[in-house]
């Protein structure tokens, strides 16, 4: 599903934030990223987004060179990722309903399943009563789970999540990847970038862990 | 047809909850109309006084004393068919002495001392304002001076030549400031929307990130702009109107002596179309421009 | 003190990263003082025209043939003397004839028939612009008509009282038209800068959070306000300055002809002072109101 | 230090998100705030900062009713305490140096010293190399690091710090509370809202436990 080749990053400033990064993630897999802060885990992410595009080597996803798309295979592409960005990216101007609602709407779905779908996934992470409420009125936590909402909504081939329990409590954090494994379980490939060593154990899949910028080791997790 | 329906859903929406900010925008945006649809209605007027006093040129062909009827009535025709000429009118020398007699009473005396009326009968013939102080004119002058019965050809040449001059240069002025105000107004409108959207342009990006193609991201911004742009150009020509009728009510007898035309004149259909339409197209235009994605 | 500094320091380097938003802003402010500049120009240079035009209101007092030297002296002092008058001018029965004949050269013949010189001398009195038109010259004239050695007084008091009439209206109207630019230009800049610093109105409230006192806070976005308003009438002073110098140079003949002053007039000292003080003024108090905090 | 009376409150739509709260903590005490997402961790770190105003009840810090304070007391009262808000609120138009030394500044500090300690305090949390930066090129966990810096640098009488390790991976997060303790052990108060049970038996102090806006249990942690 996912290979790089030798990929690199580096911002402005002129260090490399991922260096040649060589992976590959099967279709169907399901991979925690992990490492310190600023070890490139969201660089990685983003760039698997197209939200950055690498300063050197390659993305591969589904057998197509992420670097070659059109402006429209590209947004016609990320339709296909649901995407949990590590600041969720809400859009203050819209409501809890309208942000999750939006992903769909640009794939031209019928408004009324628009409406049952998106109700069905903010009720998934227990905010199906807040529809109507502005971001800056979430807590945290409702805040990140919106987002997770949002990437979830329009049952993507790729979900890619960068901390997307930061801010939540344990029990809840438990909740989000059973639901990340059921959706795994549907056939998605799932990336997870994450902290939580608790999370990743009680899980048990593949870690990916980056240290300044490249691979640090390789584990298969126990099943 | 979904996507322009998307738009205008979003754009109503976003205009609507942004509130004060959408109402200062419009408010600036029709500050700047206000300003070219005020000048463009001063200078409508102006162009009409200028017009009526270009109206008015006239040429006077001073005839022989006993000219025979078919001579004169000859020479008459002869000037109706002039393609610059707009009218003509025949003043005996009776009618001449009156006007004189009228136009200087103080010289009263002068005239009853002359023994027989000095004033010569002339035809006074009033060009084509567009022609007025024009070549074709001088030409007709030079041709008229060696007819048959004419006496004399007097036409103010310098003095029209003057005024159409500075017809000229006014309109010329005109057009440059209507054109430099016209820019302005665009300017002030892109502006206003470019502001009033930039702080937005964060949920572009966002958008994007989730794939929403151009149009889902940007129409909303247009038809938004294209909403401000037209609501300020139209509370504008509200506005203008307006002060035409507080004008033509307080300030219309006064001015209308002045200027010598009956009455004010409003703004044309055509320039308040063309004033709406300027307002929605700089807005959807600004729209446009700050939607532009930072990729 | 520090405070200041701060304030001006944060408020320039704010503006210089925000660049092209921040020109785009300098520029809408530009726009709105170029126009009320203009505007102002045009209006102090007709006002030109309409002094010079009431400057040669003229009362003409025709005398009686043969009187005596110290008569007519005593009524030229006395002329003199009224505070009304500006300025007092003989034209002898010779002079009279010999204008009469430069201006209706057709009408040589009516002179040299008549026997003797049937012009009357007279007084030509010119008066003081501010007072042509008004109720003292009714009571001059009336005063003169019946002195000795005064055969006539004429006055084209119809004329004049229309064109005082009109003078004052338009001067009315440029007054409300100025005053309305004026609130435009101090809307449009306090809309822009407003729309500049909204996008940064988190910032104030992070700010607070901080507990930073409101000298902090604000004064940056005041002073910021305070530039950019600043800026824009500086640009504009430049613009019509230069807008001038290129009118002066391409118009300046033919419009000096026609409009009877010798020169086209820039904006005075003060009018540019004002503007440039008005944009301070007004972008600083539009800063002062974006910063307005939520709470 | 900390004294809540019957403390709660309501936001626009009439739910209490804090309800009849009483909760007292001493001088000096390093306190835990936990429970789930939308409990109203957030919202007590808010009301006694005066970020917002309860909708009933007292909040009295250090002997002072807040609610009682004019406008350039609650600047003063603000200056005294470090806060580390959950979505880190830094101004995106300062660089990190600029948006740590701010607080120094408004207390009128010399420049020289504003510039040592800014430096000493993003030295702590590993972000030395940084300072010019702006926000938004630092990865999750800086800008977090950032944010605590802020509330650090200039000496606070009182620390409330929101979910201060959610984009920190476990070491740096030890790191992180390692510092709360050290301040603390100068005399600082310290309140920490967090989901991070691992932390919380780590560091081991007392916790309080919010449940639908209401204290769920207080709990003596071993020393
Ligand atoms: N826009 C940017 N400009 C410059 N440097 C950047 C930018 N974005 C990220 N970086 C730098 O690149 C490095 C990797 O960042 P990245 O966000 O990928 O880290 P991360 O692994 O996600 O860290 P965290 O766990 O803290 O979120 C960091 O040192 C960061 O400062
Ligand atoms: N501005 C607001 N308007 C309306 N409701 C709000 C607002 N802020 C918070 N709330 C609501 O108040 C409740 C408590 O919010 P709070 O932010 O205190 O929770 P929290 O304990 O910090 O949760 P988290 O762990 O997710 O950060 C939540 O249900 C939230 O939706
Ligand atoms: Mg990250
Ligand atoms: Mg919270």
């Amino acid at each position: 599903m996912i290979e790089t080749q030798g990929l690199g990053k580096i911002y402005g400033r002129g260090l490399y934030a991922l260096r040649g990064l060589n992976l590959t993630i099967d279709k169907g897999e399901f991979v925690f990223l992990t490492g310190p802060s600023g070890a490139g885990k969201s660089t990685l992410l983003r760039l698997l987004l197209l939200q950055e595009t690498p300063t050197e080597g390659e993305v591969i996803v589904a057998g197509r060179n992420l670097s070659r798309l059109s402006r429209h295979e590209v947004q016609a592409y990320r339709r296909t990722v649901g995407f949990v960005f590590q600041d969720f990216k809400l859009i203050p101007t819209k409501t809890v309903f309208e942000n999750v609602s939006f992903a769909l709407r640009v794939l031209g779905t019928a408004v009324e399943q628009q409406r049952r779908r998106t109700y069905q996934v903010l009720k998934w992470v227990g905010l199906q009563h807040r529809l109507n409420s502005f971001p800056e009125e979430l807590s945290g936590g409702e805040q990140q789970r919106v987002a997770i909402a949002r990437a979830l909504v329009n049952e993507p081939q790729l979900v890619l999540a960068d901390e997307p329990t930061g801010n939540l409590d344990p029990d809840l954090s438990l909740e989000i990847m059973n639901l990340f494994r059921e959706i795994n379980a549907g056939g998605t490939t799932v990336v997870v970038a994450t902290h939580d060593r608790e999370l990743i154990k009680w899980v048990g899949r593949r870690v990916v862990q980056l240290e300044h910028g490249q691979l640090a080791g390789l584990a298969e997790a126990p099943k | 047809m979904t996507a322009l329906g998307y738009a205008f859903a979003e754009a109503w929406t976003s205009i609507r909850r942004a509130g004060r900010s959408a109402a200062v925008s419009i408010g600036t945006i029709a500050v700047a109309f206000i300003t070219l649809g005020g000048f463009l209605m001063a200078s409508v007027n102006v162009q009409r006084v200028l017009d009526r006093w270009l109206e008015s040129a006239e040429v006077s062909v001073y005839l022989v004393d006993e000219l025979p009827d078919e001579v004169r009535t000859a020479l008459e025709l002869h000037l109706r068919q002039q393609p610059i000429v707009a009218a003509v009118e025949f003043v005996s020398k009776e009618k001449a002495l009156a006007r004189f007699e009228a136009d200087f009473p103080e010289l009263q005396d002068v005239a009853t001392a002359v023994p027989q009326n000095p004033f010569p009968a002339a035809f006074e013939v009033r060009l084509r304002p567009e022609e007025a102080g024009g070549p074709d004119v001088d030409e007709l002058t030079a041709g008229l001076s060696g007819r048959d019965g004419v006496a004399d050809v007097r036409y103010d040449r310098r003095w029209l030549t003057r005024l159409t001059n500075v017809v000229r240069t006014a309109q010329l002025a005109a057009a440059v400031i209507a054109g430099v105000l016209m820019l302005g107004a665009g300017f002030t409108v892109a502006a206003v929307v470019r502001l009033s959207l930039h702080a937005r342009r964060g949920e572009i990006d966002i958008m994007q990130l989730v794939g929403a193609p151009f149009s889902y991201i940007r129409g909303p911004f247009i038809v938004e702009g294209l909403l401000l742009g037209g609501a300020g150009a139209i509370v504008a020509v509200a506005v203008v109107a307006l002060a035409y009728t507080a004008a033509a009510r307080w300030l219309g007898p006064d001015l209308a002596g002045f200027i010598g035309v009956a009455q004010l004149q409003f703004l044309g259909l055509r320039e308040a179309v063309v004033m709406v339409g300027g307002g929605f197209g700089v807005g959807a235009a600004a729209g446009t421009v700050a939607s532009r994605s930072a990729r």
